[in-house]
C-alpha cells in the first residue's frame, strides 16, 4: 500500500496495456510467438502491479482468492474437457480434427480453447501464489 | 558469425553473473543477480531462434521467479547467507566428476547447428514440413505444443495447478478477516 | 468405446476429479470423491489388466498423432501390472485415509488435500502408462510435486525440512534425467521409446549414450531412494502423514523402479546392459543398500523410521534382481516390487493406526500397545513375518526367486547377503514386536482398539500377504510374462 | 576450430549447468539453494536449445521468404520444462517460508542442529 | 469319511480349538474342556488314520501350488504317522496335566496358553504329514513362530531373553542354512517331493553330499546337534507342560523327524552310504550326546539338566538317521516314540515338583521322595527307560541303535552310545536316589507337602506306564518304525 501519486499514476496507465497485451499475446499466439502461458503470466503481472501500488486487500477486492481458485480448476477443466470432448465426437483424446467439420478448423478450435484454458489457470495460479505469498507477510 | 559474437559473449556474462551468485552472501544482491541472469539467459534464447522460449524465459525467470524469492525474501528477513561451516570439499568432488562426465559425453555429440545431426533428421521435418498444413497455425512451437504433443501441455498445466495447490497448502491463511482489521490498526 | 480409451481414462479421470475436489467444501465430501475415483481407477485397471495378460499390447495415440510424431500410450503386462500395483493401493488406502488425514490434517485444508493426493495418483499412473519419455519427465514432476505437498502436511515441523530435502534432490533428480533426455534426444531425434530401442543400437559406441544412460540411472536413482541416493526417504516416510506414507511406501518407489526397468531393458535394451558394466553396479548397489540400511534399521528409535530403512533395504532386493540381469533375476524383482507394496502398505498401516491411537510412532511410547490393540499388533506381526520371508507368505516367494537367481548363476555371496538380509529383518521387526507386547506400558491409559476403517484395510492387505504366499498364480504369471516383454523387446 | 565451434557453446552450458550444481548442494542457506537449482535448470535449457539450433535457421514461425526453420520441438519441451521449473521454485519457495515460522533460520546447519537437540 | 477329509481334520481341528478357546477364555472351566475334547478328537483321528495307513490306504493331499512344480501337499507314510501317532495321543495327556499346572501355579494368560499350544500341535501335524520339502519347511517354520509365544510366556526380563534366543537360533540356523539347502535342492533336483530313495542322487556330485548333508542337519536347528543346542535349554524358562510336550516331544521331534525324512527321502541312505555324506558329520551327532550328557551332569537345576539330557537323546536319532542303515533308522525312528514317553515323564514329575514342593534345584530335592512317592516314582522309571534297561521301552530303541553301529561297522560310535547310557546313569538316577533315600540339606522332613494335583499324577501314572507296557507291546510303533526302515 503506496501513496506515491507518481506510481499510482503510472499503474493506471500501465495497467490496461498490459492486460491488453496479455490478450494479444493470448490470442495471437499462433502466428507469433507467445500463447496460453505467456499470456497467463503478463495477465498476473498486472495484477501483482496493481496489488503492489494499490494493496494487497484492494487487489483481493477485485478478485477474491475463491475466485481464483475457481479459474485455476476451470482452466484445467476446460483443457481436459476438450479432450473428453473429442472423445466424447468419437476421435483419440485432443484429437482436435473432431471438434469441426473439416480437420484444419477443428484443430484452429481446438488449440484457441486450449490455450485459453491454459492462459486461465497459468494466470489464476500464479495470482494465487503471489497472494498467499503477500498475505502470509500481513497475517 | 555474429551471431556466434554474441552467443559467445552472452554466455560469458551469464558466466559471470552465475560465478558471482555463488560467491556473494547478500541474498538481495544474489536474487537481483539472479533476476539478471534470467533476462540474459531469455536474450541469448532469442539469438538462438528460440522466440518462445525467450519470451517465457523473460517472464518466468525474470518476472514470476525474482518476484517471488524477493516476497520469500521479505518473509524470512534473512538477508546475509551464513559462512558455511566446514569447506564443501564433498559437493565440489561430486560436481566436477559429473561436469567431466558431461564433457565426455558431449565430445562426439553431434556439432553445435548442424543440420545434419539426427535430432534435425528424424522427427522435427514433419513439424516444419507439415505443420502448418495439418494443424493451421504458422507457430511451429505452438502447433507441436498444443496439438502434436498437446498432452504434455495438459500434464504441464496440471503442474502449475499442483504448485498453486502446493503453496496454498503451506501458505494458504485461515481467516482473511483477521488480516484486514489488522491493516486498519 | 471406453475400452478403446481404457488406459487414457485410468489417467484422465483423476486428472478432471482433482480439479473438482478442490472446490469442493471442506468435509467428507472431497475424501469420498477421491475414494469412487480410486475405485474405478482400480476397476479400469483390472481391466486393462486382463486386456493385456496374454502379452498383447495396446497402443493408443494421443491426439490422434501417430507416434514418433505424437505421444503415444503403450501398456504391455508390465507397466499394466505396475499401473495395478498403484490403483490397487490407492483403492485399498483410502478408505484408511479418511480418519487418519482427519486426525492428521486441518479440517480448512481436506479439500486441496485430496486434490492433491489425486494429482499424485494421476502422475505414478502417467509415469505407468506412457510411451513417450519426455511426457514421462511431466507426469513425473506432477508426482513430485504433489508427493512434496503431501509430505510438508505432517504434523511435526521435520516434515517441513524433509520435504524440502526431497524437494531439492527429487529436482536434482528430474534435471538429471531431463539432461539425459535430451542427450539421447540429440542423438536419435526421437522421443517414443519404442522408436528409441529400435534406434539407439545403432549409436550405441556414442560417449554421448553412454553418458546420457549414467545421467538416466542417476536421476531415476535418486527418486527410487537407490542407494546412496536414499538420503530423502527416511525423513520423508517417517514425518509425512500415515495416509500417505502407506500410499507413498507401496507406490512411489515401485513406479521408480518401473522406470528404471523401462528405460534400462526396454529403451536401452539388454544388449546395452551386456555390453556396459550395468548390471554389476545395479548389484553392488543392491548389495550395500542391502546392508547398510538394514543396519541403519536396526538402530532407529522410530517405528516408521524403521520400516523406511527397511524400504530402503527392500529396493536393495529389487535392484539385485535387475543386477543378476536374468530372466529368474528381474522376475524377482517384479515379484518383489508386488509383495513389497502389500507388506509395507500393511506394516505402515498398521504403525500408522497405532499412531492414530497414540499420536507417536516412537518405538519408546509403544510399550505393551499390543496388549491394548491386539488386531492392529496381530496385522503387524504377519505383515513382518512377510517381510522377513517367513514361508507361507508373499515375502518368501520374493526370497524364493531371488536365492535361485543367484544360486542359479553360483553367486553364492550374493545368496547369502540376501539370507542375511533376512535374518536382518528378523531383529528389527522382532525389535517392534517384544516392544508391543512384553514391554508393559508406561502411563496404563487404557486405549483403544484402533477404529474398524482402519483395521479393514489393514487387514485386507495382510490376508492379501498370505494369500499371495499360496496362490501365486497372479504375481508369478504377470512377472513371467513382464520379463518376456522387458528381455526381447526390439521385436 | 571447426570442431571447437561446434563444441564450445554445450561446453560453456556445461559450466553454467556445474555452477548452479555447486549452489544448490554446496551452499546452506535454503534460499540460495532455490535459486542454484533455477540456474542449474536453466542451463540445462540452453542444452536442448542449442540441441535445436540450426545455422541459418530461423525462429520456427512460418513465414515466407523463410524455408530454413530451426528444430520447434526443443522448444516446445523447453517451454513444458520453464513451467515445471517455476512451479518447483513456487513450491520451494513456500516450503522455505514455513521453514523459517518453524525454526526461525533458513539455514540447513542451524536447522539441523536444531533437530538434532531435542 | 475319506482319508483326504480326515488330514485335513487332523490339521484344522486343533486351528479350530485355538479359536474356541479364545473365544471362550473367559469361562475357565469351559476352556479347558474345549481342549480336552480338541486333543481327544485329534487322538481318535490320527489313530484312525494310522489304521488305514495299515490297511495299506494311499493318504495324500493337494491343497495349493505356491511355486511351480512345488505344491503345498500332504502324504502319510510311516515314519510320519509315527511322529503324529506320538504327538497326538500325547497332546491329550499333556492337557489333563497342563490343566492341574497351570491352574496349581496360577500362571497368567492362560487362554493363550492353550490356545498357541493347540496351534503349535496343528503345526507338528502339518509337519509330520508334509509330502515335500516345501511343505515341511512351511510348517516347521510356523511351528517356531507360534512356540514364541509360549516360550515368553512369563513375560520376565529371563523369559524375553530365553525367548529372543530361541527364535534367533531357530529362525537364524532355518533361514540361513535350511533354506539355501531347500533351495540347492531344488535347483539341482528340479523338485522338493519325498520321494523312496531320495531325489538328489544322480543329480549331485558325491564330493559335496557332505555339505548340502551339513547345511540341512545344522539348518534344522530343532533337532539341536551341537553347536546350535543353545535354544532348548533357553526354552526352558516356558511353563513345564511346554517345555513337556513340545520341548521333549513336538518341536525336538519335529526336527530330528525333518533329519529323518530328508535322510530317507531326499538323499536315500544308499546315497548317504556311497557318498560319504555323513562320515564326518556323524562325529558332530556322536559328540552332542557325549557334551550334552556331560553338561548335564554339572545342571544342578532340574529342568536345564533334562533340557541338556533332551539334546543328548536327539542326537541319538540323529546319529541313528546317519547311520544310514536299516537298523539305524530303524531305532532312530522308534527312538523318537519311546524317549517321547519317557521324557515327556521326567518333565510331568518336575513340573509335579514345582507346583507341590516349590523346588527346583536338585540339591533341594532330598528327601522329597517320601513326601511325593507317586512323582518320584514315576521319575525313577522314566529315568530307567531313558538309560534304556528293561523292562523299560528305552530298551528297544537303544538295542537297534546299537545294532545299527555294528551293522556300519562304526564300533567307535557303539562306544560312544555304551558310554553315554553310562552317563544317563550318573545323571538321572541320584535324583530318585537322593529323593527317596537322602535327607533335607537342613535335615527338614517334610510333612507339609502333598502330592501335586491329581490330574497330573494321572498324567504321570499314565506316560510311566506307557514306558513299561511299550517294553512288552512296542506294536504299533516298532511296526511303523520297521515299515519306515524297510524291515521286513
Amino acid at each position: 500500500m503506496t501513496d506515491n501519486l507518481i506510481l499510482r499514476v503510472i499503474a493506471k496507465l500501465l495497467i490496461p496495456i498490459i492486460v491488453l497485451f496479455a490478450l494479444y499475446v493470448q490470442f495471437h499466439g499462433d502466428f507469433g510467438p507467445g500463447g496460453g502461458f505467456q499470456a497467463g503470466v503478463i495477465f498476473s503481472v498486472a495484477f501483482i502491479l496493481y496489488a503492489m501500488v494499490y494493496g494487497l486487500e484492494t487487489a483481493q477486492r477485485v478478485i477474491p482468492e475463491s475466485v481464483l481458485r475457481l479459474l485455476a480448476s476451470l482452466g484445467v477443466l476446460i483443457y481436459a474437457g476438450t479432450g473428453v470432448a473429442t472423445l466424447a465426437l468419437g476421435g483419440n483424446f485432443l484429437d482436435y480434427n473432431f471438434l469441426a467439420a473439416n480437420p484444419i478448423a477443428g484443430q484452429h478450435v481446438g488449440i484457441i480453447v486450449i490455450e485459453l484454458g491454459v492462459g486461465i489457470t497459468v494466470s489464476a495460479v500464479m495470482l494465487l501464489i503471489f497472494f498467499t505469498f503477500a498475505g502470509r507477510g500481513q497475517s | 558469425m555474429i551471431d556466434d559474437f554474441i552467443d559467445i559473449t552472452l554466455l560469458a556474462f551469464l558466466a559471470i553473473t552465475a560465478i558471482a551468485i555463488i560467491r556473494m552472501r547478500n541474498l538481495f544482491a544474489v536474487i537481483m543477480m539472479f533476476g539478471i541472469f534470467s533476462l540474459v539467459s531469455a536474450g541469448l534464447f532469442v539469438v538462438l531462434d528460440a522466440a518462445d522460449v525467450a519470451f517465457t524465459e523473460a517472464a518466468v525467470g525474470a518476472g514470476i521467479s525474482t518476484v517471488l524469492m524477493l516476497a520469500t525474501l521479505a518473509l524470512t528477513r534473512g538477508h546475509v547467507e551464513k559462512q558455511p561451516a566446514h569447506k564443501p570439499w564433498l559437493p565440489l568432488g561430486v560436481v566436477i566428476v559429473t561436469g567431466i562426465a558431461l564433457v565426455y559425453g558431449t565430445v562426439d555429440i553431434p556439432a553445435f547447428s548442424d543440420p545434419q545431426a539426427p535430432a534435425h533428421q528424424h522427427v522435427a521435418p514433419r513439424y516444419i514440413e507439415q505443420g502448418q498444413r495439418e494443424t493451421g497455425v504458422p507457430n511451429l512451437v505452438t502447433a507441436v505444443l498444443a496439438s502434436y504433443r498437446g498432452f504434455d501441455t495438459l500434464g504441464e498445466v496440471t503442474v502449475i495447478l499442483t504448485a498453486g495447490f502446493g503453496v496454498l497448502l503451506l501458505l494458504g491463511r485461515r481467516r482473511l478477516r483477521k488480516t484486514e482489521e489488522e491493516d486498519e490498526q | 468405446m471406453i475400452e478403446t480409451h481404457l488406459s487414457l481414462l485410468l489417467v484422465v479421470i483423476p486428472l478432471l476429479a482433482a480439479p473438482v475436489t478442490a472446490i469442493l467444501p471442506n468435509g467428507r465430501l472431497p475424501w469420498l470423491l477421491t475414494l469412487l475415483v480410486s475405485w474405478l481407477c482400480f476397476a479400469l485397471a483390472i481391466w486393462q489388466f486382463m486386456m493385456v495378460m496374454d502379452g498383447s499390447v495396446i497402443s493408443y495415440e494421443l491426439g490422434g498423432w501417430a507416434p514418433p510424431w505424437g505421444i503415444e500410450y503403450r501398456i504391455d503386462t508390465v507397466n499394466a501390472f505396475v499401473a495395478l500395483i498403484v490403483a490397487g493401493m490407492a483403492a485399498i488406502t483410502l478408505p484408511y485415509a479418511m480418519l487418519s488425514v482427519e486426525k492428521e490434517i486441518p479440517r480448512d485444508k481436506l479439500s486441496l488435500f485430496y486434490a492433491t493426493f489425486l494429482l499424485c495418483i494421476d502422475g505414478l499412473l502417467g509415469i505407468t502408462l506412457t510411451g513417450d519419455i519426455f511426457n514421462l519427465f511431466v507426469f513425473l514432476e506432477i508426482s513430485s510435486l504433489s508427493t512434496y505437498t503431501l509430505i510438508s502436511m505432517g504434523q511435526k515441523r521435520r516434515a517441513l525440512t524433509a520435504a524440502y530435502q526431497y524437494l531439492i534432490m527429487g529436482t536434482i533428480g528430474a534435471t538429471f534425467l531431463l539432461i539425459g533426455i535430451g542427450l539421447i534426444y540429440a542423438e536419435t531425434g526421437t522421443l517414443n521409446m519404442m522408436d528409441l530401442s529400435a534406434r539407439l543400437p545403432a549409436v550405441f559406441g556414442h560417449r554421448t549414450v553412454h553418458t546420457a544412460f549414467a545421467f538416466i540411472v542417476v536421476g531415476v536413482g535418486l527418486k527410487l531412494a537407490m542407494f546412496p541416493l536414499h538420503l530423502w526417504l527416511p525423513n520423508a516416510y517417517t514425518y509425512a502423514p500415515s495416509a500417505v506414507t502407506v500410499f507413498l511406501a507401496a507406490t512411489a518407489t515401485k513406479v521408480a523402479i518401473y522406470v528404471m526397468l523401462r528405460l534400462v531393458f526396454t529403451v536401452f535394451t539388454i544388449e546395452f546392459v551386456y555390453v556396459t558394466p550395468t548390471d554389476s553396479m545395479f548389484m553392488l548397489l543392491g548389495v550395500l543398500g542391502v546392508i547398510v540400511a538394514s543396519v541403519y534399521a536396526i538402530y532407529q528409535q522410530d517405528a516408521k523410521r524403521v520400516l523406511a530403512y527397511s524400504s530402503v533395504a527392500q529396493v536393495g532386493y529389487i535392484l539385485m534382481g535387475m543386477g543378476f540381469a536374468s530372466a529368474m533375476g528381474l522376475t524377482a524383482s517384479v515379484i518383489h516390487m508386488f509383495n513389497h507394496a502389500l507388506m509395507k502398505g500393511a506394516l505402515f498401516m498398521a504403525v500408522g493406526a497405532m499412531v492414530y491411537r497414540i499420536g507417536s510412532s516412537q518405538i519408546s511410547q509403544l510399550k505393551g500397545l499390543g496388549r491394548q490393540m491386539p488386531w492392529t499388533f496381530a496385522a503387524l506381526v504377519i505383515a513382518g513375518l512377510s517381510l522377513i520371508g517367513v514361508p507361507g507368505t508373499a515375502g518368501f516367494i520374493s526370497k524364493w526367486y531371488l536365492v535361485l537367481a543367484a544360486i542359479e548363476q553360483q553367486a553364492w555371496f550374493i545368496a547369502i547377503v540376501i539370507l542375511g538380509g533376512s535374518l536382518m529383518a528378523v531383529i528389527y521387526i522382532w525389535k517392534l514386536v517384544e516392544t508391543l507386547f512384553f514391554q508393559t506400558a508406561t502411563e496404563d491409559i487404557s486405549i483403544k482398539e484402533a477404529p474398524l476403517s482402519l483395521l479393514v484395510p489393514t487387514w485386507i492387505l495382510v490376508i492379501a500377504n498370505i494369500y499371495f504366499g499360496i496362490n501365486t498364480e497372479l504375481t508369478v504369471n504377470a512377472a513371467e510374462a513382464a520379463v518376456n516383454i522387458l528381455e526381447n523387446v526390439r521385436q | 576450430m571447426e570442431y571447437l565451434h561446434g563444441h564450445y557453446n554445450y561446453w560453456i552450458v556445461i559450466l553454467l549447468m556445474m555452477v548452479g550444481f555447486y549452489t544448490v548442494i554446496s551452499r546452506g542457506n535454503l534460499i540460495k539453494k532455490i535459486a542454484g537449482l533455477n540456474i542449474f535448470q536453466t542451463s540445462v535449457f540452453f542444452l536442448y536449445i542449442s540441441i535445436g539450433n540450426v545455422t541459418g535457421g530461423t525462429t520456427p514461425i512460418v513465414a515466407d521468404g523463410f524455408e530454413q526453420y530451426s528444430n520447434p520441438l526443443p522448444h516446445v519441451l523447453i517451454l513444458t520444462a520453464i513451467v515445471v521449473g517455476v512451479a518447483t521454485t513456487a513450491l520451494g519457495l513456500a516450503l522455505v517460508v514455513r521453514i523459517k515460522e518453524a525454526y526461525g533460520t533458513i539455514e540447513e546447519e542451524e536447522i539441523h542442529n536444531q533437530d538434532e537437540s531435542l | 469319511m475319506s482319508g483326504q477329509l480326515l488330514i485335513i481334520l487332523a490339521l484344522l481341528l486343533p486351528l479350530v480349538g485355538a479359536v474356541g478357546i479364545t473365544l471362550c477364555g473367559r469361562w475357565p472351566n469351559l476352556r479347558e474342556s474345549i481342549t480336552l475334547v480338541t486333543a481327544a478328537a485329534l487322538g481318535l483321528i490320527v489313530i484312525n488314520l494310522y489304521l488305514r495307513l495299515q490297511q495299506g490306504a494311499d493318504l495324500s493331499l493337494q491343497v495349493a501350488e505356491p511355486l511351480p512344480g512345488i505344491p503345498i501337499q500332504f502324504t502319510i507314510e510311516p515314519l510320519g504317522m509315527l511322529f503324529a501317532l506320538v504327538a497326538g495321543l500325547l497332546w491329550f495327556v499333556t492337557s489333563i496335566y497342563a490343566i492341574g499346572y497351570m491352574r496349581g501355579h496360577n500362571e497368567k494368560n492362560q487362554t493363550r496358553f492353550y490356545a498357541m499350544f493347540a496351534v503349535a500341535i496343528a503345526c507338528a501335524m502339518g509337519t509330520a504329514f508334509a509330502g515335500n520339502l516345501f511343505t515341511l519347511f512351511l510348517f516347521y517354520e510356523i511351528l517356531t513362530v507360534s512356540t514364541y509365544p509360549l516360550v515368553a510366556h512369563a513375560g520376565t526380563e529371563e523369559a524375553k531373553r530365553g525367548a529372543r534366543t530361541y527364535l534367533g537360533i531357530l529362525l537364524g540356523t532355518s533361514i540361513g542354512l535350511q533354506l539355501p539347502a531347500i533351495i540347492i535342492t531344488y535347483s539341482i533336483a528340479g523338485t522338493l517331493d519325498f520321494r523312496e530313495g531320495g531325489i538328489v542322487s544322480g543329480h549331485l556330485d558325491p564330493a559335496w553330499a557332505g555339505l548340502l548333508y551339513a547345511l540341512f542337519i545344522f539348518g534344522i536347528g530343532k533337532a539341536a546337534v551341537m553347536p546350535f543346542h543353545r535354544w532348548l535349554p533357553a526354552a526352558m524358562v516356558a511353563p513345564t507342560p511346554v517345555s513337556a510336550l513340545l520341548h521333549a516331544v513336538a518341536v525336538v521331534k519335529a526336527g530330528v523327524f525333518s533329519i529323518l525324512k530328508i535322510t530317507l527321502f531326499i538323499f536315500g541312505t544308499d546315497f548317504i552310504t556311497e557318498s560319504g555324506a555323513s562320515d564326518w558329520l556323524i562325529w558332530f551327532a556322536g559328540g552332542t550326546i557325549l557334551l550334552a550328557s556331560l553338561v548335564a551332569m554339572t545342571k544342578d537345576n532340574l529342568k536345564a539338566r533334562l533340557a541338556y539330557s533332551t539334546v543328548s537323546q536327539l542326537s541319538y536319532i540323529v546319529l541313528g538317521a546317519m547311520l544310514a542303515t536299516q537298523m539305524g533308522i530303524l531305532g532312530g525312528s522308534l527312538h523318537i516314540a519311546m524317549h517321547a514317553f519317557a521324557k515327556i515323564t521326567l518333565f510331568f514329575a518336575a513340573g509335579a515338583i514345582l507346583v507341590a514342593a516349590h523346588k527346583t534345584e536338585i540339591s533341594d530335592m532330598g528327601g522329597l521322595g517320601r513326601a511325593m512317592p507317586i512323582t518320584f516314582g514315576a521319575f525313577f522309571i522314566g529315568s530307567l527307560s531313558i538309560i534304556g534297561l528293561p523292562p523299560f521301552g528305552g530298551m528297544w530303541s537303544k538295542w537297534y541303535l546299537v545294532l545299527g553301529t555294528i551293522e556300519a561297522g562304526q564300533l567307535a560310535l557303539l562306544a560312544v552310545l555304551l558310554i553315554s547310557s553310562l552317563l544317563n546313569i550318573a545323571y538321572l538316577l541320584p535324583i530318585p536316589v537322593r529323593a527317596f533315600f537322602g535327607k533335607a540339606a537342613d535335615g527338614t522332613v517334610y510333612t507339609e507337602i502333598k502330592e501335586a494335583p491329581p490330574s497330573c499324577l494321572l498324567a504321570m501314572i499314565v506316560t510311566s506306564l506307557a514306558c513299561l507296557v511299550l517294553f512288552f507291546y512296542p506294536g504299533a510303533f516298532y511296526e511303523l518304525a520297521s515299515m519306515a526302515a524297510g524291515v521286513e
